[in-house]
């Protein structure tokens, strides 16, 4: 659905009181409306109804292993950078069942469960967002093997950005050509401004959305405010990662000392992996009833840092931290782009933040690159 | 006679609460007793088998000089032996006594400490008899219990997760106490198994499962410590219910000589 | 026979075929060939030997004697491999026995003579001995993959499963 | 005379392990003890030191049975010594994660190990293939109990949500809407539960009991009020200590809990609490304990199964009311900040009275902790009854013996696991 | 010909539904060695059955419920179409479930996936076949189809070690396969008395292969991943070229279409970049520990 184009500079100005009307709009059509909320002192993303249900006025302090929720000075909906929660919540779920299987008189009957019609509207997708459903897409989808339960959601997704009006300390997507401004892969775009929101629509589906809302033509002093709020975000941007050769940087330095470094640190507890938009590992368990007659296939979110994630004939490939942190770093910076074509990471910084320890892949590497052999 | 698997629950220090799990597993209580023979199991029933068994349950540690001949002969009398809960698998919480000075815990409870038998030590079942399978938990889960039991009937491994408490949060959703609210939390170096249940209830995890697969706890206790938690206190989160598990009694241990060290 | 004959033996045979013509005939001259038939020791464990072997043709298996289970088969080797290092470096007691298990045909060299051809000319004992030690590199890491038994069966995965 | 031992070595269908020793002289009961096997774990000791945060996580260990128990008079004491006062609607979640754990031991208690006494079985599971249909209510209650506790506390056994001050998280509104319906359900099992139990055949033998209990003006004892007893006594609980007491008794090795003054025995736990509380009562209760048609109070201790399903109305009844008008407690705990100070609680436990004391430093660390349980205090009082019940209970065939002595302590549902106090018996092997 | 031997692309049905799972029944079990059966699996579905077909080196993943899923090269005739054989040593909870089955019982299929062996490129070319222990059985359907399209190779060899004497797979075929012109010589690691074949691994059967020209040579692999390792190196030596080499990985594979990320190696899936790699592709990572 979201196959966006630029569509120019077709941008609407929408009053608040506008804008609360989208819920019924995009709940007339069908979709679930999935966007921001407070829940556990942050900003997670679940189910919505209504403005009220978005976090007006607060904002997130992030850094290394810090996530803190503040007060706004102002009444802004949009105005924090990104939580614990990913889309990927919502497009791939962390467990979903994938078959059947019953003990029949004539043998075992098996059926591939059909995934569950799903319509999501995303309320507040931010441009690393949507790189990231760019880059799940890529996993995903192309086939020859695609995922059925992520294509019906996907398809069925109407895509809702926010851009970015502010950075966290932790953000990097000018690093990876993400960020912050939204240029693709959206039916929507806002940009939260004094009293409003800049709109524009880059689908045919966001523009029917949009023409049921009360919309003006946004003067030049709107989108210049809208201009000026977007600068922002760049501005606030501090962190850097060089990706310059990054892919041979990594292949050729799997041996590199840092990765000895790093192990003494991580807990291999999997956050970073979790809270990664792109991640995708996932594994598939057995349940059953105690008569073993029924048995159903679950998969679940996995994660390379999981010690037995490699087993293999009585052992584990990856049996200590170095190289599952390796794995995963490499990985995502470097063999993503032989796999899928381009980089596992959007620099949302969410692998920094969630990090029980604030391990920085970007001070990693840093690093690596600093005295790479 | 039923040429169903025997089974016997055994119970040495402890709450009770891991064998009740079986019992708490209402929806499977009757299926449980349909594949297998419960031939000693006290807490369900006054019919009493002899040994052998095909699998035994061992809950509790070992405190005294009769258990520790005690679980000698049901080793003996046991095919498969599991060990069921945070006692029977670490020594449980009455393994604190294993820092302190039993004998004068046992004149701070007891009046006439005379009467008490009791050993300086609360030790895991492994201590002293070879197990074929433990099962973690304080208490443990009746689905990973149910599963155990299954798969020793099927001749299978067990499918009980080694990673640690922070997948089952994600997966659920659970925000991380940690990074949004600077709690102390096990949880990244702590088993999974109990479901995540302290995030997602607002607290931090304090290691009911023990320890994850190959922990990294002098990381994690030094990011306690640099957020301002008190040596004291990062070494009694790692004292509790599995606290004489090794890789938490390494550290804590390890903690507390460093202390003495530095001051 | 003619050691020119030998010569183009040797010249056929892995182990010596890089040496310089020259020292592959000195070599042939102190060199005969000799046919065991299967069954036939070649050398016994133990034993002192005085000669290194070239095998031409057929089979030798080498053997260690192992009490309570007789001679152990641990490695077999064919045209073109080196038996009886141990002579050459000049320990002379062998560290396993050598045994036909086909008819073969071996080339025979007096290990005292060949010593005092590598004296004399050093560079064609540079070339011998570094045959000498890749055939045993080889023969090294081959017996550190039998160590490895590689194809036994994985640990089972129930822990410590009492026998049923 | 001919002298005569019964041993009842293992003592089943009990929480926790202990046994059974009777010496004969002729007729006449030389020596009669209940022996517990559990070993010492020292609770008291080891909580000194620790933050009083840890406190309801520690004593739920105690006992895997009644964690609940543990936590609620040890939240409670604790308070008091910080001088925190809870919010009504933390409260009433507290009193409604109790009807949990009542439910709960008291489904498992009536289905599984007390029944088949009545009945002629030797478990509940044996039980189930002549009376599917009860025990299968039975579980079905149990796992109420069980799904309330997951919602209140995060998991049934040693629950994770209680802290000093309240509850670590409230859950919301629908968390609880969803179990009314199984509640309902569960109402008229508890119902025909009582039906049920009121209608076995009870022996025809009472005991002089002195019965104690909470007793609370507005409502039926679980958290809080003062100790009522049997001969008119209304004690405040911070009087515990001065009126009852652990002693010493020449011809037992067991610490037993008697009245300070008089040294009586005493007896505590569900048919204590009805019987001096029947009037707080839920009014389905009373109206069903009009409908069998019993007296109240009731000194048969064979009769607590029917205690428990009065019991077991009334807490489905007030659980029912409770997750109707709830809403969550705003904030779920109350903030305390430390102080020095010693202070004690009491609640019900299912099975009756738990005490609990403790001294706090102003690092709010434990100094000192006592604890003492229900079955603890109800020790002297079954080996009393035993002594009384042997005639009753004696023939020439010894397992039958054994079976009728054990049919009496189990009406008592002694939870031996939570031994914080039972000494470790030396048995006499004659 | 050569078209023939390529690997099996998924229809569309299958592709979109990659955890559709089909009903196969055992139809014979043969014990090949201690702890090594083959397991004939025939569809129970007509159109299943008659679309299926596999290529030499592509796998199934066999479904026990309960016990999991298991990845399995076939080990038999690509151009049986009625059961195909797998050969199956126990190792795990699958395997050691399958091994309690019996003939008639039923279990779950899906396949085939991966790549397979480089059978168009052996076309007027030696072909060297190093295997050890199970890594035989991935083998055996190439095997089948170079005998069967003989005269379009040249020298066909096949090395393989074992363990043991006893432990040699399908011995019973090496001399129909000799007779169909392959050369076979087998080695065992533990010789035991009455043996009179080759002691010592298989690398060094590679040493004493007799001519080959080795620009002219494919070269096949599948065993322990040590054991690939030093066969890989030996053949370098021989004057083979990276490019001519052929071996068989192994991982964990759980979803086999490249979904779940478990069997990743460097940058490629085992499960469709493999299981069959020409080495070049995977060089540069096969030998980093912990990779």
């Amino acid at each position: 659905m979201a196959t966006a184009t630029e569509m120019g500079t077709n941008e609407r100005f929408l009053t608040e009181a506008a804008f609360a009307r989208i819920f019924e709009v995009l709940e007339s059509q069908g979709f679930t409306v999935v966007g921001p909320t407070i829940d556990q002192e942050a900003i997670v993303y679940d189910r919505i109804r209504s403005v009220d249900d978005l976090p007006r006025g607060w904002t997130d302090e992030q850094a290394p292993g810090q996530y803190r929720l503040q007060r706004r000075d102002d009444e802004a909906l949009f105005g924090y950078v990104v939580g614990p929660h990913s889309w990927k919540r919502f497009l791939f779920p962390p467990q979903a069942t994938v078959s059947k299987a019953d003990k029949t008189e004539t043998g075992w009957q098996f059926q591939a469960v059909e995934p569950e019609p799903a319509k999501f509207a995303f309320l507040g997708v931010r441009a690393c967002e949507l790189a990231a459903i760019r880059v799940q897409d890529r996993v995903f989808m192309p086939g020859p093997y695609v995922d059925p339960i992520y294509q019906q959601r996907r398809d069925n997704a109407l895509l809702i950005a926010v851009n970015c009006t502010q950075a966290a300390r932790t953000c990097f997507c000018t690093s990876m050509e993400t960020g912050p401004k939204c240029t693709s892969g959206y039916d929507l775009a806002l940009t939260e401004i004094a009293n409003g929101f800049i709109i524009e629509a880059a689908t045919a589906e966001g523009a029917e959305i949009l023409s049921a809302l009360e919309s003006d033509d946004a003067s030049i002093q709107q989108r210049q405010a809208g201009q000026t709020a977007r600068q922002q975000a760049v501005d606030q941007i501090e962190r850097r990662m060089d990706t310059t050769d990054i892919r041979d940087l990594f292949l050729s330095n799997l041996e590199h000392p840092r990765w000895d470094d790093v192990a003494s640190r991580c807990l291999s507890c999997t956050n970073c992996t979790m809270v990664c938009p792109t991640c995708f590992c996932s594994s598939v368990e057995e349940v059953s009833d105690l008569t073993g007659d029924h048995v159903e296939r679950q998969r679940q979110w996995d994660s390379c840092f999981n010690v037995d994630f490699s087993y293999m004939n009585g052992g584990n490939v990856r049996d200590n931290t170095r190289s599952r942190y390796r794995q995963w770093l490499t990985h995502k910076l470097a063999s993503w782009i032989d796999q899928f074509g381009s980089s596992g990471c959007v620099g949302c910084g969410r692998c920094i933040t969630w990090c029980p320890v604030g391990i920085d892949l970007t001070e990693e590497v840093a690093a690596i690159r600093g005295d790479a052999t | 006679m039923s040429s169903k698997p025997t089974l016997g629950v055994f119970k040495f220090a402890s709450c009770d609460g891991c064998q009740l799990s079986l019992l708490a597993a209402e929806d499977h209580l009757l299926g449980v007793a349909a594949e297998v023979e419960i031939a000693y199991f006290l807490e369900a029933t006054s019919h009493i088998q002899p040994g052998p068994y095909d699998i035994a349950l061992i809950e509790g540690s070992i405190i005294t000089s009769h258990d520790a001949e005690r679980i000698q002969q049901i080793r003996r009398d046991s095919k498969f032996l599991i060990t069921i809960g945070a006692c029977a698998t670490s020594g449980g919480i009455q393994a604190l006594r294993n820092w302190a000075d039993c004998n004068e815990f046992v004149r701070s409870v007891y009046a006439t400490p005379d009467y008490i038998s009791t050993l300086a030590t609360s030790t895991a079942i492994a201590d002293h008899v070879q197990v074929d399978f433990e099962l973690r938990g304080c208490p443990i889960n009746q689905y990973q219990l149910i599963e155990v039991i299954q798969s020793v009937l099927a001749g299978r491994r067990p499918r009980t997760p080694v990673h640690s408490v922070c997948l089952d949060c994600k997966r659920r959703g659970t925000v991380c106490v940690m990074v949004a609210q600077g709690t102390t939390c096990l949880g990244p170096v702590t088993q999974a198994g109990c479901g995540a249940i302290c995030p997602t209830y607002n607290r931090g995890c304090y290691g009911c499962y023990g320890p994850a697969a190959q922990p990294n706890l002098v990381s994690l206790t030094g990011q306690f410590e640099s957020s301002g938690v008190p040596r004291e206190q990062v070494v009694d989160s790692l004292r509790n219910f599995n606290g004489y598990a090794p890789e938490f009694r390494a550290e804590s241990e390890r903690l507390e000589a460093s202390r003495e060290s530095t001051t | 026979m003619e050691a020119d004959q030998l010569r183009f033996i040797l010249q056929e045979l892995r182990f010596s075929a890089v040496l310089p013509v020259e020292g592959l005939g000195r070599l042939a001259e102190e060199s005969t060939v000799r046919r065991v038939a299967a069954g036939e020791v070649v050398f016994r464990d133990g034993s002192t030997n005085n000669n290194l072997y070239l095998i031409r043709s057929g089979r030798l298996a080498l053997e260690m004697n192992v009490p309570g289970r007789g001679a152990v088969r641990i490695l077999t080797l064919g045209a073109g491999e080196m038996v009886g290092w141990s002579a050459l470096l000049g320990q002379g007691k062998m560290t396993a026995g050598a045994i036909a298990i086909e008819d073969s045909d071996v080339v025979v060299a007096s290990a005292d003579r060949l010593r005092e051809l590598c004296e004399a000319d050093r560079d064609f004992g540079f070339l011998l001995m570094r045959q000498m030690a890749d055939a045993l590199s080889k023969r090294l890491v081959a017996t550190r993959l039998q160590l490895l038994d590689l194809f036994a069966d994985a640990p089972s995965l129930i822990p410590t499963q009492q026998a049923d | 005379m001919t002298e005569r031992t019964i041993k009842v070595t293992a003592l089943t269908r009990v929480e926790g392990e202990g046994g059974l020793y009777i010496k004969m002289q002729g007729d006449a009961v030389e020596d009669i003890r209940l022996e517990i096997y559990e070993p010492p774990r020292l609770f008291e000791a080891l909580l000194r030191g620790r933050a009083l945060e840890e406190v309801p996580d520690i004593t739920a260990r105690i006992c895997g049975i009644c964690p609940v128990a543990y936590q609620m008079s040890s939240v409670h004491a604790l308070e008091a010594a910080l001088d925190v006062t809870i919010t009504p609607e933390i409260r009433q979640l507290r009193r409604l994660l109790y009807c949990g754990e009542w439910i709960e031991s008291h489904a498992l208690h009536v289905y599984l190990l007390n029944a088949p006494d009545f009945l002629g079985f030797e478990s509940g599971l044996e039980m189930a293939e002549q009376f599917p249909d009860e025990v299968n209510r039975g579980l079905r209650m149990k796992k109420h109990g069980n799904q309330l506790l997951e919602v209140l506390g995060g998991r049934a056994i040693h629950p994770i949500n209680v802290a000093v001050g309240g509850f670590y998280r409230a859950p919301r509104r629908d968390n609880l809407q969803t179990l009314i319906a199984d509640f309902e359900w569960g109402l008229e099992a508890a119902i025909e539960t009582t039906r049920w139990v009121a209608g076995f055949n009870y022996p025809d033998f009472t005991c002089d009991y002195q019965l104690v209990s909470l007793s609370h003006d507005e409502e039926y004892p679980m958290n809080e009020g003062r100790i009522a007893t049997s001969i008119g006594e209304s004690i405040a609980v911070a009087d515990y200590e001065s009126e009852f007491e652990e002693r010493h008794v020449e011809h037992s090795t067991a610490l037993h809990s008697l009245r300070k003054k008089t040294g009586e025995t005493y007896l505590t736990g569900p048919l204590a609490r009805v019987s001096l509380n029947f009037d707080r009562l839920s009014s389905t209760a009373r109206a069903i304990a009009a409908e069998i048609d019993m007296a109240w109070p009731c000194f048969n201790p064979f009769q607590s199964i029917i205690a428990r399903g009065l019991e077991l109305i009334h807490v489905y009844e007030e659980a029912l009311d409770i997750m109707r008008d709830y809403s969550p407690p705003r904030p779920p705990r109350i903030e305390y900040s430390y102080q020095a100070g010693e202070s004690c609680a009491a609640t019900e436990a299912p099975r009756g009275l738990l005490y609990h004391r403790y001294v706090v430093d102003a690092d709010g660390k434990v100094g000192d902790a006592t604890i003492i349980p229900p079955t603890s205090q109800n020790q002297a009082q079954i080996e009393s009854d035993l002594r009384d019940w042997v005639p009753y209970a004696l023939s020439d065939d010894e397992a039958a013996t054994s079976r009728r002595l054990e049919n009496l302590v189990r009406c008592y549902d002694p939870c031996i696991s939570c031994s914080t106090h039972f000494l470790k018996v030396k048995i006499e092997r004659t | 010909m050569s078209d023939g031997y390529a690997s099996r692309m998924p229809t569309p049905e299958a592709a979109a539904r990659p955890w559709q799972t089909h009903t196969v029944a055992i139809r014979d079990v043969r014990r090949e060695v201690e702890g090594v059966s083959t397991y004939d699996l025939a569809f129970l579905d007509d159109t299943v059955r008659e679309a299926y077909r596999f290529a030499p080196g592509q796998f199934n993943m066999l479904y026990l419920p309960g016990a999991g899923e298991i990845a399995i090269s076939v080990s038999d005739d690509p151009r049986n179409t009625e059961a195909y054989g797998h050969t199956i040593r126990v190792a795990g909870n699958v395997t050691r479930t399958l091994a309690g089955l019996g003939v008639g019982e039923t279990l779950g299929l899906r396949g085939p996936f991966g790549t397979s062996w480089p059978l168009s490129e052996c076309i007027g070319r030696d072909v060297v076949i190093v295997c050890g222990g199970i890594g035989l059985a991935p083998l055996r359907p190439a095997i089948c189809t170079l005998l069967q399209d003989r005269q379009q190779f040249g020298r066909l060899n096949l090395l393989y070690g074992a363990r043991s004497s006893d432990t040699l797979l399908f011995e019973r075929e090496y001399d129909d396969w000799s007779r169909q012109g392959m050369d076979v010589q087998t080695t065992v690691d533990r010789s035991s008395p009455g043996w009179l074949g080759n002691v010592g691994v298989v690398t060094l059967l590679l040493d004493q292969l007799p001519s080959f020209d080795p620009h002219n040579t494919v070269l096949m692999c599948c065993g322990p991943e040590v054991m690939m390792k030093f066969t890989v190196m030996a053949a370098l030596n021989s004057g083979l070229s990276e490019q001519q080499i052929w071996v068989s990985m192994e991982r964990n594979m759980q979803c086999a279409v490249g979904l779940c990320g478990h069997c990743q190696l460097g940058p490629t899936f085992i499960c469709k970049d493999g299981p069959v790699f020409r080495y070049d592709k995977i060089a540069p990572f096969i030998d980093v520990e912990g990779l």
